[in-house]
């Protein structure tokens, strides 16, 4: 029989709890079994993992116990709604028809080589080890970036006309991708909505009010552009105003309608040197 | 004064510590970030982190790397002596812009106009002076404006060198966000930019080479490290 | 040998060039790469390059920053001992590699040249896109040749980018793949296998066990499922 061997206090952390704070007997959240569920890379490491916890030797599994486990754990990932890779049921498929092979009378001797799907089985699953175990070591090898920080030290002058460094579109557009799923932006419908075009007008339109001037509201609607272009404009203006960037103003009902930078009158200027200068 | 007396012992260790920040940092540190720095490591006062510098100043006098303090605080540079050789370096290949210096342009890309402050939310980092400075120098991004609270802080946008050095007409044109999120998607995006119908064709011809000149069990990584500019995003 | 007659005399303007291109330059310099820089700097053979280096070794042996040699050549790195206080420098972590993309790379360093689906029979899973593609933009694998044969697949290589980001010289320095344990027990097993039944009696016994009690165990599972964030530094 097994016992469930002491949970140590380096147990793993299952959204920051200890898992040993869980009596034995109690059942585990599903938010905790998915996470657990959720780490297997595969029907392979599955595997592993039912045959290594209990000790067993790979050589020697017992093909009924393990089928029952692997199916219970895929039952309870099915039950979570965890997206299952197809490997997964394939791999239930082959538990189970060595299973039958082992409750059926044995065939005649004649059986090709190599067919034996629990011999493959057992070849697969120390193949697959192999990788796991050295994967594991070269992930553990210091690293560039993690322990290792080559110098790479800036020229007090430099005498040559430095290229200038190029960059493509892929590499902007990755390096977009990484820092929006890193703030999990994508998320965000304001965002995942709004025109590219919309925001472009909105640096110009706030540009255009920089020297501290009202600007007429109809003059920022240009017949040339068509309507998407002013449907373009008109978001911008809205948008603007939603961020306080611009202040909308008519001095009566009926009258024109103007645009200028909040408070206008203290004339700004556009001040390059404030940037540069405002270093943490 | 009590400073001369003490600046006679060099803590080494924290010289040490000192040296390995100075040598991996991007940019300049001063002596209040490497006292924060240095925490756990000593806690040295801002007395001793001065101590430890001038050590490690006289000690890198005679080296090709020069220990110098500048508005910032102090850094490491090359010295100006080696300003020819060193530019060798970069004649044969340009310097690659940094992953923070692309976030940074992509956020401005795609959420302008905003101010610092915002692009340093999102990244969940500083956005460092220099690279400001260099998507100006560069004239990627212009200022637009300002945000009318305290400090006034600029609001950036991109300019139309920014669309003509990365080749499209208008932002439109650039991959909208659900896009991005689906790297197959961006794949085809970023191949519509580049005008390529099929970039299939194009490895094709890289693939001449057999399996069996590649069969490196030798133990030597092959000789270029970058893919084919194709697989780039495959 | 006449290496070692002129191993004595160390050229000091060389070695501070040497010195100097070391600091500035991104990523490791080969000796071939020195020579051709330093043509209109006292112009030194690979020889003399040799000699200045393991001088420059010795010099900064004791100092935070170390010089190495890896697969690409000679790079200047910040010791080891100070990863965790250097690492304070920026306030994002390195992301943490998935499992499935550090199994991919091991087999890829192993195996190669491979092609995905190769990949894909031993991990028993499919290696979603985006893990190829990681390790094509960090530059640790390139395709190297395309297999002939229906859907002439990719065949992955590592490269010299990774052998230096992992700070070895050759795949030889790299931890030895584990052999296949017990063979000839294996090879007695598949026999057996193959030719007996075995009774599984005891085990349908045990096979009662559900996933609840499965789950409640798992305080000793971490052997595959990490705790996330763990090591990120360490």
């Amino acid at each position: 029989m097994q016992t469930p061997e002491p949970l140590t206090t380096d147990a793993a952390l299952i959204r920051g709890e200890p898992l040993d704070k869980f009596p034995e007997d109690l059942y585990i959240p599903p938010d905790a079994l998915r996470v657990i569920l959720e780490t297997f890379e595969g029907p392979l490491d599955l595997l592993l993992y039912l045959i290594r916890r209990q000790n067993l030797d790979i050589l020697d599994i017992p093909v009924l116990l393990i089928t029952q486990q692997y199916m219970s754990y895929i039952d309870a990932m099915q039950d979570l709604e965890i997206e299952l890779a197809g490997e997964y049921l394939l791999m239930a498929a082959m538990l189970a028809e060595i299973k039958s092979r082992m409750l059926l009378p044995r065939p005649p001797v004649e059986e090709e080589e190599g067919a034996d799907p629990r011999a493959e089985l057992v070849r697969r699953l120390q193949e697959y080890e192999r990788y796991k175990e050295v994967s594991e070591n070269i992930d553990a090898m210091p690293r560039v970036g993690r322990e290792l920080f080559p110098v790479q030290l800036p020229p007090q002058r430099i005498d040559v006309d430095k290229p200038l460094p190029q960059l493509q579109i892929d590499e902007l557009l990755l390096a977009f991708r990484e820092v929006m799923l890193r703030a999990e932006l994508f998320t965000s419908h304001h965002i995942q909505r709004e025109p590219l075009s919309v925001r472009e007008r909105m640096s110009g339109i706030l540009e255009r009010l920089q020297n501290g001037e009202r600007i007429a509201f109809a003059s920022l609607f240009l017949p040339a552009e068509g309507r998407l272009g002013v449907v373009v404009s008109f978001i911008a203006i809205l948008e603007l105003t939603r961020e306080e960037l611009i202040q909308i103003d008519q001095s009566e009902p009926y009258a024109a309608i103007h645009l200028c930078i909040p408070g206008a009158g203290n004339k700004p200027t556009l001040q390059y040197d404030k940037i540069s200068g405002d270093s943490a | 004064m009590s400073e001369a007396r003490s600046s006679e012992i060099v803590d080494e260790s924290i010289m040490h510590c000192i040296e390995a920040l100075l040598m991996a940092a991007d940019g300049a540190l001063s002596i209040e970030r490497l006292e924060s720095l240095l925490a756990n490591s000593g806690e040295p006062d801002r007395k001793a982190i001065r101590v430890a510098l001038k050590a490690l100043e006289a000690h890198y006098a005679e080296r090709a790397a020069v220990l110098v303090e500048v508005a910032g605080g102090w850094r490491f540079q090359v010295r100006e002596d080696y300003a020819e050789l060193v530019g060798k370096l970069w004649e044969e290949r340009p310097p690659r812009l940094s992953r923070a210096l692309m976030e940074t342009l992509a956020l401005i890309c795609y959420r302008q106009p905003l101010s610092r402050g915002e692009i340093e939310e999102v990244r969940g980092v500083s956005v460092s002076s220099s690279i400001i400075k260099t998507l100006l120098e560069r004239e990627w991004i212009r200022v637009v404006g300002y945000r009318e609270v305290p400090g006034r802080p600029a609001l950036f946008g991109t300019t139309r060198q920014f669309l003509d050095d990365f080749n499209v007409k208008s932002l439109e044109q650039l991959p909208t966000l659900p896009e991005i999120r689906d790297l197959d998607r961006l794949d085809e995006a970023v191949r519509r930019l580049r005008g390529e119908t099929d970039t299939q064709d194009e490895s094709e011809e890289n693939a001449e080479q057999t399996v069996e000149s590649a069969g490196s069990e030798t133990g030597e990584a092959p000789e270029s490290p970058e893919p084919p500019q194709s697989d780039a995003l495959h």
